[in-house]
């Protein structure tokens, strides 16, 4: 994964939040990136939100759905942010994205809320999409964060 | 050496002790790993790759660990 | 492009407004749609902004790149809203997503407005993603939507 | 028979006259289209799939054409 060389720069921002992204977080961070972004140039837009679900396979009871209360994000501080950076850096310089920013929670996130916001701009779709999918294959590789299910508990 | 998720889960323990050779590469303290803690044995990475960090940082097989350093094994990480 | 059967209903909002795609238009428009979502189910949700780009080749110049100062959108209606949420009901029932929401622009947009809102949610990722491909391969074939260059005077 | 953008564009109108016989299909509205207004040839989709909306609906070359019906030649549309 060889950026190319000699790309304008992008505005990247990268950040870890505790807990889950709430549109206060997300708007914060919207703010320092979208200052930089000259208007005209990008084409498309994409926002991804990962959200916690509640059917997860419980590996403990042989991969069979069990109801998830909430999912507990361990990030290894301060690598985590870090890579999640490089990460963004990466995609952008190979996708000529304009801009790119990626939340990502650390904590207890419960179910249906958000983990993860990742925002791309590109001058085409396509170079927008492309980013979006190869960033979060990524992501789930290279960028030191673990989940642990907090399961739902039975009701009595 | 620091562990995390299910490394951490199956060691039963946020970190663990090495014992290795002074001068050490990453490849060396993975075989080293592999050895003293067998619980941990499934949470291998490749020691020729290596999937060590290194004060924070991805470590080649190759990159020497000195004394003082903050070793983690970064493995089947899940974030999203 | 045929839909599988027996799929849940999932909520579709499928909308022409006029000028820019605001903060506003689409708040209005999602709170309709939210409520109708059970939360839980979702793993990803995607927006997708289509925005009016600066650069547009001139067919009466060869091609040529011209700065443009706004797109002008007609619509056939009311069959390009028709033909809109048909769309977004075939997306949703093939790629089994859990809502959709597609709003688009009549008259004039100018450079660097929104032009295009799509928001799919889905279980996962890769469902979410390929609804949104698809759903803009079709809008471009499907949808009797049609737009005008209007080009940036040339300063005296 | 209602004309948009780059159709609307060359025939210098956003509605053309095309003289058909009763019973008329949309394929035969399609080739009586290209001969009556050459102009629009270029725009013209394949008589067989038929690229017309009869009453504000896409309709198959097999479709009659009525008296009264609103007829619109839907081409190389341009959404996003």
């Amino acid at each position: 994964m060889n950026a190319p060389e000699n790309v304008p720069t992008c505005p990247v921002l990268a950040l870890i939040v505790d807990g889950p992204l709430t549109a206060k977080a997300e708007t914060d961070a919207l703010r320092t990136l979208r200052s930089n972004v000259q208007s005209g140039l990008s084409g498309a837009a994409i926002r991804f939100e990962g959200i916690v679900r509640r059917d997860e396979s419980d590996p403990g009871q042989a991969g069979a759905l069990r109801p998830l209360a909430a999912l507990e994000y361990q990030t290894y501080d301060p690598m985590a942010r870090r890579e999640l950076e490089h990460l963004a850096r990466r995609i952008a310089a190979r996708h000529r994205l304009h801009a790119i920013m990626a939340l990502h929670s650390r904590g207890r996130v419960p179910v249906g809320e958000v983990s993860l916001v990742l925002v791309v701009s590109g001058g085409h779709r396509a170079e927008a999409i492309a980013a979006l999918t190869e960033f979060i294959d990524r992501l789930k590789q290279d960028v030191p964060i673990w989940k642990r299910p907090l399961w739902e508990q039975p009701t009595a | 050496m620091l562990t995390f998720g299910a490394a951490a889960a199956c060691a039963k323990a946020d970190r663990v002790t090495v014992t290795v050779g002074e001068g050490a590469t990453v490849r060396e303290v993975l075989a080293a790993l592999a050895e003293q803690h067998r619980a941990l044995r499934f949470a291998l990475p490749n020691p020729d790759t290596g999937r060590l960090a290194v004060n924070q940082a991805f470590a080649s097989g190759d990159h020497p660990v000195r004394p003082g350093d903050e070793v983690a094994l970064i493995t089947l990480v899940g974030g999203g």
